[in-house]
């Protein structure tokens, strides 16, 4: 089993949901976070003075998915938050050692 | 490479201020009447009232000018409260504003547009003056200015009189302003403001407040349900068309995707602030403090409210399914516009059902009538003010004197259809020109960083994880 | 399948509202008296007071009924400051809804029970009658439709009368809202709000200020201590005692576990435009505009406010560890309320310490006393006008003449107590009905999204990390 | 170990508090004067004015004293929109305290300091009495409790009187709890409060309003620009420098780093609230309901705000490049500020430009200005209420009689100067005994934590991931 | 080392953490969250018309822990966290590579 | 490739990113927590009860670093948000086994 770990633009959700959905993907977490990366913040004012925010608001997205499933979430995720801009985001994956179902106690691959 | 054409509108806007202001000035020293409150005296004796009853009339309206003060923050507060929370520095700034340069359009020329006494340019249509000159006579040639005599009214004297409806000008555009909500760029926007107020309201005001053609055939609004309200919501109609729909609001297939307002409490406490400054709208335009006149004013505005109010919460309950706070909140407003053109004469009966329950009913199926129609009006004002302002027109004849009905009726179309013109003008113009659309980027973004480079809420993290919007964050 | 029965349940309000409606309606046919205030002359030679003196009358009884309007804007904002986010959308909607209701009501048929002239149908107990009619004499047989002569009163018109009385009557029913925030359901709810400020209220409001039994025995309430916040206050005990605590209030093991209040700005908005508010309540229950009469009382209620406030904060101080907001804002009101039954008479020592402060400083053993008892009462509504109420209620007696101290006593007891009975009978009923409390998971998730399906604060992330309550979210 | 000390503080303040008012107490008694309003009455054949015409006036300071109450309200929501949500619980607290400490001190001695009659201690600089007397003639002696008679002032009760110059009071010290926001101790503040509002403002205040010498010299001051806003200004700017930065806001190398307020949307609740609150500031001023001076007042300060906030947006956006809402907000603050000293006589050209205009301009610049000197001013309260207030000042001269520029310029130096010195030297003090400064880590982790232990939006997520300031969060 | 995630409804922190305690750890961080299974999410209504808001509010609770703790702190979790309804929540757990406490550099075991 | 998760004070966030940047590490993302370790949290009062707020606030980076990079990178995460007293937080890192670039698809170190 591998996690998914997106950063993505914010309104990339859904159309990140309902991919995954066509694929029998259904479960996911998603986090608020701030990026910081290629894509330069903005800066704001305030009387008279400058600030620089560097971080761009950002969604986080976690899916667990089956080790055999992991090439087409990731390519599906790829393809729907792509808009070919700065910002776009960035994918990080990892395995998991175990996976635990918290209502039933199913195990692993049981449990996605 | 904004700035430049951002310098060169202030600058402009400036020289118009300017201009404006130097001519008014020069035209006072020629004049030599700048003369201050101070050294105004009367001789009571004269009078038709008695001093003291001149002074509580003159209070009365005072107040009542507070009271239509205080509704533009209730304005700012509806409006901020409805709409999203990265666009409310830039709704705050624009309803801070539009009172500002109401009140200044207003002093310029507005006043002297709307009651010009007998110096009509074309009769009962058209008039022009500048500054705040003596009751509607001070237009150049034979000045007048006798300002705070009983002469000029029995009610109050000439600043109180130019406080009160400069006060009433701005609520016009600030109802613009909801509808336009989200999308609107900053600088046209104040533009259209700018002549909205200066131009547009006094000229329609003028036709029945201004003694004009209107007014001649016996057409009746008490405080303006036509006048301001349905004015406003022909403005908003018509921005609301130019401009398109937020990004997001609907979907391709014809969905309708609620955009929820960021704050219910700031809602609240705008309508609350309205209603509250609507006993000084309806109350205050008694012109006097006369007890029988105003206190049944009240009553029948405060009935209205809560016949809007209750009826449009049943709707959102009965229909809807779910009680909804913003149609009870919108309903209360309808309410309130419904019975401005006439809080005089109904019963209460009429009052609350009559005109409250029915503007309240209506207003709910106008929002979701405009829904269909893929018009995107953020706050409802078109709903709130436009449809039962125009309703509220006729029932002055309708719960009062049937054979006025064909007057009402083609006095609030006129002014209705006048500026709606006149706004899809000046915003047509304006698209033509610097454009009236914020790029898409800044309206995804929010117009407080792309406008103004300020966050409203910095300290709070805000959510970008929800389905609400199709395509919008 | 809860649709059915709100559909039911708004149809038989509709009924009953319609029907009471329609047969005031033919009632005033009946009697031909459908006439509008314009029509009203006067012939103000026999008049008591002269025009002028009229007009100032009503002129401050008509703000003061502005004021008091305002204090509901102030109660929406204490009581959705000092309860969850979760359940904002569900608190705004019942503090926009009893006022309208209130008025309503008071127009149906509370006036005519609470003012009966001489028409009680149990001598100085019970009256009936509907519509706003002539000054308490309308009521079905002889009409008497005089309206705004002197003759109703030296100090307004009957307009007036109804309105400030009419914006007094909801506040009644708000203050009960306070003390079942976060768990009351919302028909339920309404319902009693409905019976509470249309029947309950107007009777013991009779028995002193419509001329009733307690008034001829010399019982004392100059603007309401007992015949609005002590009778709000006994309705509250009923509501927080019948519904229980809300879900992690109180640990098994007796703890406290506060649940914090979610905007400290809102109900420092609601407390302050309550202060601004209660100017109208005890300056307009001057029922005239007296300069001498309305100014001490205004400072006399001023510097209670002061009292109570400091007071209240200082205990949170030195005996709580900490100065607490939320105690300051609690100790404004109790002060406020404890003033309100005698505002007319203390000095301004006394005002401060003697009622002002010790009333802060009940408040604040009284919140720690009921949480002590296991009855949660989120904003703190019982102790502020429940208790504050009745020992007001005894200061006029305390502060005034001594005599006066077993009828305070016993009607401030009689009172609390019908009222506490009325409640409790009513939310019995409708407990055992329909059922007055959401279910466990939508008091968890809020009320807003079960009552409403409304989110107050859309765009912001709310925090569920944090140990405030045991088992609550 | 910081409980004994501020027990030991708080009980002082407690026997301050209580033998200043058992003295007066005492007084009263010893004089059998303590009598109520109800027992007034008065031979009104022998006024100068009507009794109509008296209740006019009395009615009109009334209502001014509530509208400058609710500029508690406005200050409250500017000071906590402007400052961070950390410190939200903090600055409400202040804000809620200081009117009630304002009014109380008031009454104790502040009135009769500032209103001294004949009796001063060192003639047309300094006096001193107890208690709520009779029109400044009540300081031990002689007794003349009239109270609310003609005789007292044609104009209004003795009560009004103290209620609208109690209001007044409260707000110089409202000035400075804004620009020592979000590091000042809580106790030491609320000290100064006391001393500021009882001592220090009726003492100045004296020199003009009450006679005292500079009203001798003919200096003149309207409303207060200097008495209230410049006075209050020194404070502020005494207490600021005093403090020191708040941690962050200035880098080492001299860079500001902008700390921005956490509530747009309170801000503009606040600055609308100020503004409808002036009404009553400067038109209450007039000390009589004159309509030609009232009204016209409440025109060239309605006009002078709209010049400030215009000017002052304009300038956020040609200058500093794009508008910016919260020095619209501080510009429409510095107008009124402006036209403070002398509504009066400036006509609306003079209004809008040179006073409201160029104070908003002054406003904006000054903001920058105090920036570079390094000192931090959350609110920009030196800027608006300091340099504005000056400015105001010199404007009676300036657009009236320039003559009397000399006599401007001494008196809003010298008072400015004697508050600077009072202020400086009561911090000073509470420096070296007890501390003024709360510990970095407080300060970092936010006042409502380390003096409440109370959060101002526990539901809320805040945020901690922003560049906005140097080392802090 | 091993890094327990463990999504979870809110209100079951403190019984959580209680556990936790007992077992003699400690640390955790925990992050507001919105999650997407097989619990539905909830509708809104705004003006007269439906949103569908998918996301149900949980918290991230972040565990890291001793190899050898592992097994009982799932356990512990899995307990306290279980009511038997959907939405319970999930648990997955990874590998660490290295843990490194800042205040005083100590690091692996020595730092949980 | 590695993912660093440090959580950290805040206000550390400014220095950590200064820091990271001298290193030719520019990619980071940021995520509001709440961390329970040795430092207390603190307690709130509210009308004369106490509560005990267990959470304090912390900031979660996460940054993905290639191999040879990651024991500079926690180096200098370590250096810039140590002050020497509790609660200064803690460093987690677990190996990647893909990273993908959403805008190019670039994979893996390219992807960084
Ligand atoms: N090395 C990294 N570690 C953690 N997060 C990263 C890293 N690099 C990028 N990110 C995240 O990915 C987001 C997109 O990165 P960015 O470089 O702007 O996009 P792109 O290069 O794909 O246009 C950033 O906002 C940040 O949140
Ligand atoms: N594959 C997954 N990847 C990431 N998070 C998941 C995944 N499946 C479930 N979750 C998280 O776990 C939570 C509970 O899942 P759900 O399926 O509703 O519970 P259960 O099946 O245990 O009743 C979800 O809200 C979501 O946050
Ligand atoms: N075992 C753990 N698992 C997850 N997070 C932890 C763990 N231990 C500590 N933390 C996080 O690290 C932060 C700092 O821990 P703490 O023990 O207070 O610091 P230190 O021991 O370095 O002074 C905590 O607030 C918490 O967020």
């Amino acid at each position: 089993m591998h996690m998914i770990e997106a950063v993505v633009k914010p309104y990339a959700i859904d159309k990140i949901k309902a991919k995954l959905s066509e694929l029998g993907i259904f479960g996911c977490t998603a986090i608020e976070c701030k990026g910081f990366g290629k894509q330069k913040g903005h800066t704001e004012r305030y009387r008279g003075a400058r600030i620089d925010v560097g971080f761009v608001p950002k969604v986080l997205l976690k899916i667990a998915v089956k080790s055999e499933d992991m090439e087409k979430a990731i390519d599906a995720i790829t393809t729907s938050a792509r808009t070919g801009s700065v910002g776009d985001g960035k994918l990080f994956v990892y395995s998991l050692t175990k996976v635990v179902r918290v209502r039933t106690g199913e195990e692993d691959n049981d449990a996605l | 490479m904004k700035r430049p054409s951002s310098w060169l509108m202030l600058l402009s806007i400036f020289a118009i201020v300017g201009l404006s202001c130097t001519s008014v000035l020069h035209a006072q020293d020629a004049a030599e009447v700048v003369e201050t409150a101070a050294a105004y005296t009367y001789d009571w004796s004269k009078s038709e009232v008695t001093p003291e009853m001149f002074a509580v009339n003159n209070l009365w309206i005072m107040i009542a000018a507070m009271l239509v003060f205080i509704m533009h923050l209730g304005f700012a507060m509806v409006e901020s409260g409805l709409t999203r929370a990265k666009n409310t520095v830039n709704i705050l700034f624009k309803n801070t504003m539009i009172p500002m340069i109401g009140i200044v359009m207003y002093a310029v020329c507005g006043w002297l547009i709307m009651y010009p006494g007998d110096s009509w340019i074309v009769d009962g249509v058209f008039a022009f003056g500048f500054g705040i000159g003596g009751g509607g006579i001070y237009n150049g040639g034979d000045v007048l200015y006798e300002g705070i005599t009983p002469a000029y009214s029995t009610g109050y004297t000439v600043w109180t009189d130019f406080l009160f409806q400069g006060m009433f000008a701005a609520t016009c555009a600030t109802i613009v302003s909801g509808a336009v909500a989200g999308r609107v760029k900053l600088l046209p926007f104040l533009i259209f403001s700018i002549l909205f107020v200066g131009i547009l309201y006094p000229i329609t005001g003028s036709w029945k407040w201004g003694g004009g053609w209107l007014d001649a055939r016996g057409f009746a609004d008490f405080a303006g349900s036509t006048l301001v309200h349905a004015v406003g919501g022909a403005g908003a109609l018509a921005g609301a068309l130019i401009l398109g729909p937020r990004i997001g609001k609907f979907g391709k297939d014809g969905t309708v995707h609620p955009i929820p307002g960021h704050s219910m409490p700031l809602a609240t406490i705008g309508v609350f602030l309205l209603w509250f400054g609507w006993f000084g709208f309806n109350g205050g335009s008694e012109l006097s403090a006369d007890p029988a006149g105003v206190s049944y004013v009240l009553v029948t505005t405060t009935i209205a409210a809560c016949g809007g109010g209750i009826a449009c919460a049943i709707c959102s309950w009965v229909v809807g399914g779910k009680p909804d706070l913003s149609m009870a909140l919108n309903g209360i407003l309808a309410g309130l516009v419904g019975i401005t053109a006439g809080p005089d004469t109904p019963t209460w009966i009429e009052a609350l059902l009559g005109i409250g329950a029915v503007s309240g009913v209506l207003c709910y199926f106008a929002v979701l009538f405009f829904d269909k129609l893929k018009i995107d009006d953020p706050v409802g004002a078109i709903s709130v003010h436009g449809v039962c302002g125009i309703y509220g027109t006729l029932c002055v004849a309708i719960f009062g004197d049937m054979s006025l009905l064909g007057i009402q009726a083609l006095g609030t179309a006129v002014c209705f259809i006048t500026s709606f013109v006149f706004a899809a003008v000046v915003f047509g113009i304006l698209k033509a020109t610097m454009g009236i659309r914020v790029t898409e980027e800044e309206e995804i973004e929010g117009l407080d960083l792309g406008e103004h480079e300020m966050a409203a809420y910095p300290d709070f993290q805000r959510t970008y994880i929800k389905s609400y919007e199709a395509g919008e964050i």
